[in-house]
């Protein structure tokens, strides 16, 4: 009796909590990371310049697009859809692929500070055309657990942060956080 | 079913001779018997439990409860070891409270334990009634059924009519 | 919870998506189209300006995120406030983000008011004031503003000379007209000058509220707690007169109940016992000749002894310092009280000390009150055709209503009103020109001389508005038909204007000066004589009823003069002598209330020669017998109702009682001009007190320690110090271990804290309802604790937060681990996590956690203020204090970037940042050196409810109580 | 059992009776249905809206973070209490009178937990994440606290449950083979289906009674356990009132005093109506009557030993706390609690108040009234002065609250209602036992 109320809460649990969202993404424009990273070998932070200050990666502004672009592929039809935004100065909305749930703190500021990779969060970005991730807690893997199997949690759920900083902690002098307030505050 | 055995049924009204009847059978060597009764009596008891060993729901429900208390502390010291989460200034493992989870998932597991012992010795459930079975075994008539060779059938009869059966019948 | 949430303010601000950060909710994220070197998004920039919520003008730093303004701090370097701010300063946001800001210009067509284009609205006020000029009646325009003495204040002189109009009039309610023309009489100096109150070692206050609003309260206050506080060796002593037990008296350490304007007379008594002493200077004997002690002793009701005691007591002060204010140097003996006072501190030696002419307080510039009186004269003869009133005005809701400035106003031609947000002025107005907030305009302002602070934009506009500057230069270039770079009005727009007035006194040295947020210089006391003729100050003059009360009223600590009534955070914030919130109340003596059978809540008629109110009652035991007391300037803004309150009662404020009466020497408005008589209406409107009682029933909430006492553990350390004993061991800090130590000492119940602590935690509103029902959410709250004699107690004010217990009763026993100890000290709560049960709320001794009881909303555009590093609360949640954790997060952050531990100073709360005595101080328990640890083991500390063995994190210092008091 | 008057009950009669109480019911029953299950929605109604709009909907405030919900709650859990006393405790001590209100108590037992169970839910101001305070691996690694008595109490409830469930689920199973037989068409299916085919074998019996026995063996401790750990809800906190020792055995007393209550509450009219005077004695009547006198007894020792230890303990917190109780705001609940719990009962010294029906319903009743004042003041006023003076204030109960509280009653009848005429609401097996065996032999007559 007891076991198929936790059953059901189970199953409640996996809507009712807020996930890290994903979808698959439809951007104004269709913005390859693929060319840039792996092709043109553009550094992360030269383009999400405010990570390693702020609590946001940040997006390029249109202008620092435009620096290169005013002559790099000019011609291409997504290149034109960008330089029209920069001629009305207006921003593009680009749509969110990553998004932590608002009761979550997370600040790139102090990732990047402790070295840790972009990929390690945001996969492997330098191999996508279209940037999207899997994240977000799945009710597959509250069954697994409940069936004893203690599969990995999948990628921005709290589990997965946790196991990542109690690596950390066990490896080098590192002190990543383990206290629940230092992102739910 | 070609039978290799026949089972009489006699069908009593009254506990004495239910009794009777049971220790004649006994005493003739019949020992393959199956009672029913609406209620436990305990003079049939008595006569039927004699030459048996006490039940052995009791075992499991001592080792349902010894799991239990297991668990319950397993569960509350292990998962409080998860966090090191300290509350009120208590210690990490705190026994204390602990032993409340621990008592009452001794219960649950004693209990469903039980449970499944009684199911499982009770050869419950059962979805075709027995041979020997008559609807009025759960009212007010008492009922013996005998598991013999065809060929003693008779004798068997006999007894059963003599001891005051009602009726006597083969089934 | 929406939290980072960018995108509303784009709903908010035309022109935000240019400006904008990068962090969007949902949806979409928008990147800068121009990068902005300023605004990192995520990461907060600062810039400073000047508040302009009253005329004290501090310095404040306005925190920036992502292009929009969510918290004001005082700033450090300001000469006046060093970094405090007040109540009103706090909530100063919520009069940028107000909801029911104008979104742009109106015209009043047929009843109501409809949005136009600027274009539209001002070619309507240029092609009237164009025909006046052309027919030669410039004479019959009227430009009003708030006190403008700066930059503001000359251009509008220009505009007024240029146009032929009368002098600019600038229009303050409470102008210290008396404080002028007694420093004229007694010293030839039309000023107002500088008390030097740090420096007094006695203080005699004549009714001056300056815990309230009297001259520059952050400033006084500081000042102040300084000469008072025992934390800084001085203990000075500090002695109120008043016949109303006010804030400031309650922080008198002997507070003298005198019959309603009676001060004068008092001071005088005062003067000549002194002098009888053989105390103080001489030469004014014969002044106070005339003076009959027992005559004053018996007409005021302050005992000889009593006044015998203060003469003393200022005579020996080396030096004293007599100030006066509030209700005593605003009856129509006035400047009469204020001579005496002023003699009293010439006699005792005390001017050119600790009264300083030469840096006056900017008050002394305010038009005086004769020629507002004059002005609104010339309306009701119609001689007026064009009215133009700034922003921070409201004379129909501000002014006594004997002035008839409402009937005037209605005789006008055209009323232009460029105020902000809706009042009873602009109902009057017949075009509406919305000036921008403060936060978002370019300006200067002295609050003193030698002492002036720069304004800067400090976000883009909220709504569609237009600094007045602007509008000035734009209507008097077209009315002159002269365009820009030539005529009077040059100028392109009134920041270049600025920059260019400023360009020689700055030198090149703009942008250092702004990021100071001002320039300062000392400035020399001038020298001074007093001289005196014979005094015979009798009491102030009342009209009405001879039977009935005097009326006492004063502006309010939260609403100064009502501009900060319409903020929400100020409504809810409770008035710390009666703990009421979201309500007007009049005081009853409670011999009063006893005849008349009325009971606080009961609403009561209060009738006076010149109108009616009918208020509910609250029954003070320490209000003067002969008087009822209405605090000024309550009133309620359109979106507060129905949301916050039922309804809104005709009126709250006692101008509506006030005739037309002045002080005669001075000219200034008579706030204690009339008597009003009381009558039951057998109707209820409960007011929403917070404070079930002031006793605290012995259970040591509030400790004191005599002054002796505490001098000599200062010195000998206190025997007998106890520690808690407890079965489990000691919890182990890893790192840092935070704690609180609060000086109940220094705390002047100012209320700062409570919405600073709101503005930076995201802390909802919920109305009077709610609040009167116990379910407000402060995180802090202000305690007042009574002690001794009902009709004269002593006050102690409590500063109640989370105490973030080691032995935390709220921890065990909640069932997911929401609340825990996080390993820093803190009593960690995770929203999320929370299932509310609210055990934790039962179980906490100190009833600090709040409780979500609904899904609060922050109506657009305010919800552009939150913070968004704290988490926004969704219903059914248990909250409380965090000691800041986001700013306790961002300090080490910081320090780890500067390879370093966090130091002292390196994070501050928000209760701590802004409290103008610094009552409150938070570091880390861990470093012996640091300021926090120094005061838990001060002689003073004690924990509340210790017997308890809660070990809390927050350590109380006693108050410290003088001998007599 | 000579005090029966006219002829004992044959075995035969037994089933007839009992078989009876399951006739399709007259429009008598349809009526108080439909009454119940209105005032049900009404509360189902009022619960919607609170979870909508917030707890704020109730009216809760600060001091009083809890209040009717948890009164209620305790209320429930100590009904449920009785049931099984009687079929456990009264089992082991073999107290024959027991059996023909076991069956009925303990059907009260499941449903009074069933509603209790609610509450904790109805109470959470975010009961969407009220599995939060389940011990279940999940990706946050996270956990219940399992120092909070409000996890005790997620554990000690839901064994309850399911342990009086098991109990009572397996003391029907004869019954409904007895119906199984006795019935025909598609009953009969349902009831064959129930009855696991149960045919009162002496192999079946014989490990039938072990179990049986060994249920009551666990469920005594269990019962026991229950409702201390309910009581220490109150008593872990620091709350002055709360704050004591006492609690755990002042709160099991209290259960089986208002369990017995509810008991007769029940039990009464099911004798009126279906006629059982038969089977439901006199004796039995005065059996519970003097189980009520003892308990309240025992409880009025337990409000004089409470009074005093808040007067000699000498705290402050509680003298002021009590003092406030006995005189302030809630006075008049308070002594409405001591006249009902305390005076009321006495009367059962009298013989024949004893076995009067309608004086024991009228006293059950007023018992049950100031039984859930008891929790009421215990939590209530409690809260309204405790520690801190500044927040000292007064409760006023809202609709949604009242309304709730008082769906929970409906929701709790409409099940009884169900069962009495769904299930045996008399235990046919364990009436015949206690009837004489049919003895064709007079010799045996005198039974033992």
């Amino acid at each position: 009796m007891v076991l198929l109320a936790v059953l059901i809460f189970v199953a409640v649990s996996s809507w009712s909590r807020q996930p890290a969202v994903a979808r698959p993404s439809v951007q104004p424009i269709d913005f390859p990371h693929v060319v840039h990273v792996q092709t043109y070998k553009i550094d992360c932070q030269y383009c999400h310049s405010d990570a390693r200050r702020s609590e946001y990666a940040g997006l390029p502004s249109v202008e620092r697009c435009m620096g290169c672009h005013k002559i790099t592929g000019a011609q291409l039809p997504e290149i034109k859809k960008l330089a029209e935004y920069f001629a009305r100065k207006e921003p593009i909305p680009w749509v969110r692929v990553n998004k932590l749930p608002e009761f979550t703190y997370f600040p790139h500021k102090a990732h990047v500070r402790a070295s840790v990779k972009c990929q390690t969060c945001h996969g492997e970005v330098e191999k996508m055309t279209t940037f999207a991730a899997a994240p977000g807690p799945r009710l597959a893997n509250d069954l697994l657990n409940l069936a004893g199997f203690r599969p990995a949690p999948p990628p921005l759920t709290m589990g997965w942060c946790v196991d990542c900083h109690r690596e950390q902690n066990a490896r080098e002098d590192k002190k990543a956080p383990l206290d629940c307030v230092a992102c739910h505050h | 079913m070609a039978p290799t055995t026949e089972t009489i049924v006699g069908v009593f009204a009254h506990v004495d001779t239910t009794v009777r009847a049971l220790e004649e059978l006994k005493a003739k060597g019949y020992h393959d018997l199956t009672v029913y009764t609406p209620v436990p009596v305990h003079e049939i008891e008595d006569v039927v439990e004699r030459d048996r060993p006490v039940s052995r729901v009791r075992l499991f429900t001592l080792l349902g409860g010894l799991t239990g208390a297991f668990s319950g502390f397993m569960l509350t010291i292990w998962s409080a070891m998860q966090w090191n989460l300290v509350t009120g200034g208590k210690p990490i493992a705190s026994l204390p409270p602990f032993v409340v989870i621990a008592f009452e998932l001794t219960i649950l597991f004693g209990g469903i334990a039980t449970l499944i012992g009684m199911v499982v010795l009770g050869r419950l459930p059962k979805f075709r009634p027995s041979p020997g079975f008559d609807p009025r075994f759960t009212r007010d008539r008492f009922g013996v059924a005998v598991h013999c060779a065809p060929d003693r059938g008779g004798s068997v009869r006999e007894i059963l009519g003599a001891a005051g059966a009602e009726e006597v019948k083969a089934v | 919870m929406n939290r980072r949430d960018f995108f509303k303010i784009v709903g908010a601000t035309g022109a935000a998506a240019a400006t904008a950060g990068c962090q969007g909710a949902g949806e979409h994220i928008l990147p800068l189209v121009v990068p902005n070197e300023q605004l990192v998004p995520g990461v907060a920039s600062w810039f400073a300006t000047v508040c302009r919520e009253c005329p004290a003008g501090c310095g404040v730093l306005a925190r920036n995120r992502d292009g929009r303004v969510v918290k004001l701090e005082g700033n450090p370097d300001h000469p006046v406030n060093a970094g405090a701010l007040c109540i009103r300063g706090q909530a100063a946001l919520q009069g940028l983000y107000h909801p029911d800001r104008f979104a742009g210009p109106r015209v009043r067509a047929g009843g109501g008011l409809t949005p136009a284009t600027w274009e539209n609205a001002q070619k309507l006020v240029v092609e009237r004031l164009a025909a006046l000029r052309g027919a030669g009646k410039g004479r019959a325009v009227a430009l009003v503003t708030q006190l403008e003495q700066g930059s503001l204040g000359v251009l509008a002189d220009r505009w007024t000379q240029a146009l032929g109009a009368r002098p600019h009039v600038t229009l303050e309610p409470f102008a210290y007209e008396a404080i002028r023309a007694a420093s004229r009489i007694t010293f030839g100096r039309d000023a107002i000058p500088y008390y030097a109150l740090e420096e007094a070692q006695v203080v005699v206050s004549f009714g001056a509220d300056f815990v309230e609003t009297w001259l520059s309260t952050v400033g006084y206050t500081r000042a102040f707690a300084r000469m008072h506080a025992f934390r800084d060796g001085r203990a000075g002593t500090f002695i109120h007169v008043e016949p109303r037990q006010s804030l400031t008296a309650s922080n008198a350490d002997e507070w003298v109940r005198n019959a309603p304007g009676t001060e004068g007379m008092v001071a005088l008594a005062v003067l000549r016992l002194m002098l009888e002493e053989g105390l103080g200077d001489r030469r004014f004997a014969d002044a106070v000749a005339r003076v009959d002690v027992k005559q004053v002793a018996e007409r005021s009701g302050v005992a000889e002894a009593t006044l015998r005691h203060l003469a003393r007591a200022f005579g020996h002060a080396r030096p004293g310092l007599a100030i006066g204010g509030g209700v005593a140097v605003s009856g129509t003996n006035a400047t009469e009280t204020q001579v005496a006072i002023n003699l009293l501190n010439a006699a005792a030696g005390n001017v050119g000390r600790t009264v300083r002419f030469g840096p006056d307080s900017a008050y002394g510039r305010v038009t005086p009150y004769a020629e507002v009186a004059q002005l609104v004269q010339a309306m009701q003869r119609g001689e007026i055709e064009v009215l133009l009133l700034g922003q921070g005005v409201n004379p129909v809701h501000a002014l006594p209503a004997g002035l008839g400035f409402a009937e005037a106003a209605r005789r006008v031609g055209l009323v232009v009103s460029l105020a902000t947000q809706p009042d009873e002025t602009t109902a009057l107005a017949h075009v509406i020109l919305p000036d921008t907030h403060w936060l978002e305009a370019w300006g200067d302002y002295a609050p003193r001389e030698g002492v002036t602070g720069l304004l800067q934009p400090t976000m883009s506009p909220v709504r569609d508005a237009r600094p007045l500057g602007d509008v000035l230069l734009a209507v008097g270039r077209a009315v002159l038909g002269s365009e820009e770079g030539k005529g009077p009005l040059p100028w392109a727009s009134f920041e270049q204007y600025l920059k260019a007035a400023w360009e020689p006194v700055v030198r090149g040295q703009w942008a250092a000066a702004l990021r100071q947020g001002g320039v300062w210089r000392d400035v020399a006391p001038a020298a001074v004589q007093a001289t005196a003729g014979p005094l015979a100050a009798g009491a102030a003059a009342l009209e009405g009823d001879a039977g009935g009360f005097a009326l006492l009223a004063y502006p309010s600590l939260r609403f100064y003069d009502g501009r900060g009534a319409s903020r929400a955070w100020l409504q809810e914030a409770p008035d710390t002598m009666t703990q009421a919130v979201w309500d007007a109340w009049v005081e009853v003596p409670a011999e009063a209330a006893a005849r008349l059978g009325v009971a606080t809540g009961d609403v009561v008629r209060v009738s006076s020669p010149h109108g009616a109110l009918e208020l509910p009652a609250y029954v003070s035991a320490t209000l003067h017998p002969q008087a009822v007391a209405i605090p000024l300037g309550h009133r309620y803004a359109p979106y507060h109702v129905p949301r916050y309150v039922a309804a809104a009662p005709t009126a709250m404020s006692p101008a509506a009682l006030l005739g037309p009466a002045t002080d005669a020497a001075s000219g200034g408005a008579a706030w204690l001009g009339v008597r009003v008589t009381l009558a039951r209406t057998g109707a209820r409107r409960p007011l929403a007190i917070l404070q079930a009682t002031h006793d605290q029933d012995h259970r040591e909430l509030a400790q004191h320690v005599d002054l002796r006492a505490a001098r000599e553990q200062a010195l000998r350390g206190r025997a007998g110090r106890h520690e808690t004993i407890s079965m489990y061991a000691d919890q182990v800090y890893p790192g840092y271990h935070w704690g609180l130590a609060i000086d109940v000492d220094a705390c002047v119940g100012c209320q700062a804290c409570v919405v600073a602590c709101q503005a930076e935690n995201n802390v909802a509103v919920t109305g009077k309802a709610s609040a009167a029902y116990g379910r407000q959410l402060h995180w802090i709250r202000i305690e007042r604790w009574a002690e001794g004699p009902a009709a004269h107690p002593t006050n102690t004010f409590l500063p109640m937060l989370c105490q973030h217990c080691e032995v935390a009763p709220c921890e065990p026993v909640c069932p997911v681990f929401a609340a825990y100890r996080t390993e820093e000290g803190l009593n960690g709560q995770v929203y999320n996590r929370c299932v509310g049960t609210r055990y934790c709320g039962n179980n906490c001794p100190y009833h600090v956690r709040r409780f979500n009881w609904f899904q609060y909303e922050f109506p657009a555009p305010l919800e552009v203020q939150l913070n968004p590093d704290v988490t926004v609360r969704q219903l059914g949640i248990m909250e409380k204090c965090t000691m800041c954790i986001q700013r306790i997060i961002a300090g080490k952050d910081h320090a780890r970037d500067a390879k370093r531990t966090v130091r002292d100073g390196d994070i501050l709360t928000a209760c701590q940042q802004t409290c103008p005595t610094r009552a409150i101080t938070f570091g880390n328990l861990k470093d012996d050196t640091s300021a926090v640890t120094g005061l838990r083991h001060s002689p003073r500390a004690y924990t509340v409810l210790e017997e308890l063995g809660t070990r809390p994190g927050v350590t109380y210092l006693k108050k410290v109580v003088r001998e007599h008091a | 059992m000579s005090d029966q008057p006219t002829g004992t009950p044959t075995f035969a009669d037994v089933n007839r009776d009992v078989l009876r109480t399951l006739e399709p019911p007259g429009h008598r029953y349809f009526a108080w249905m439909s009454v119940v299950a209105l005032i049900l929605a009404g509360g189902i109604l009022f619960w919607t809206g609170q979870v909508w709009w917030g707890i704020g909907m109730a009216g809760k405030r600060v001091p009083q973070m809890w209040a009717l919900y948890i009164t209620t709650f305790v209320f429930w859990i100590g009904i449920g209490h009785a049931g099984t006393l009687i079929s456990a405790v009264l089992y082991l001590f073999r107290a024959r009178w027991r059996t023909s209100i076991y069956r009925a108590a303990e059907a009260m037992t499941i449903f009074a937990v069933l509603t209790a169970g609610l509450f904790p839910l109805i109470h959470a101001g975010r009961m969407w994440f009220a599995y939060f305070l389940l011990p279940y691996p999940n990706q946050r690694y996270l956990w219940p606290n399992f120092r909070s008595p409000l996890v005790w109490d997620v554990f000690a409830i839901s064994t309850y449950l399911s342990i009086s469930t098991v109990f009572f689920i397996v003391g029907l199973v004869p019954d409904i083979a007895a119906l199984r037989d006795a019935s025909t068409g598609w009953r009969r299916r349902i009831y064959a289906l129930l009855a696991l085919g149960w045919e009162g074998s002496d192999n079946q019996w014989r490990h039938y009674r072990r179990a049986y026995g060994l249920f009551a063996a666990l469920a005594t401790p269990l019962v026991l356990s229950v409702h201390s750990v309910v009581s220490w809800d109150f008593a872990m906190a620091l709350v002055p009132g709360w704050h004591s020792t006492l609690f755990a055995p002042f709160f099991v007393d209290g259960a089986i005093f208002s369990g017995f209550a509810m008991v007769a509450v029940l039990v009464l009219p099911m004798r009126h109506f279906f006629g059982l005077h038969a089977y439901i004695r006199d004796k039995h009547l005065d059996a519970m009557s003097k189980l009520i006198l003892v308990t309240s007894l025992v409880l009025t020792y337990f409000y004089l030993s409470e009074i005093f230890t808040a007067l000699y303990s000498g705290d402050h917190f509680e003298k002021a706390s009590l003092f406030w109780k006995v005189t302030r705001t809630y006075a008049w609940a308070l002594w409405l609690m001591y006249f009902c719990n305390c005076i009321a009962p006495l009367i059962f010294f009298v013989k024949k108040a004893r076995t009067h029906p309608v004086v024991i319903y009228v006293v059950s009743i007023l018992v049950l009234i100031g039984m859930w004042f008891e929790r009421f003041n215990i939590i209530v006023p409690s809260l309204a002065h405790g520690f801190y003076p500044y927040t000292w204030g007064i409760f006023v109960p809202s609709p949604t609250d009242t309304g709730i509280v008082i769906g929970s009653f409906a929701w709790f009848f409409l099940l009884f209602l169900g069962f009495i005429k769904l299930m045996p609401s008399l235990s046919i097996v364990e009436v015949k036992e206690t009837l004489p065996p049919p003895m064709r032999d007079t010799r045996h007559g005198a039974h033992h």
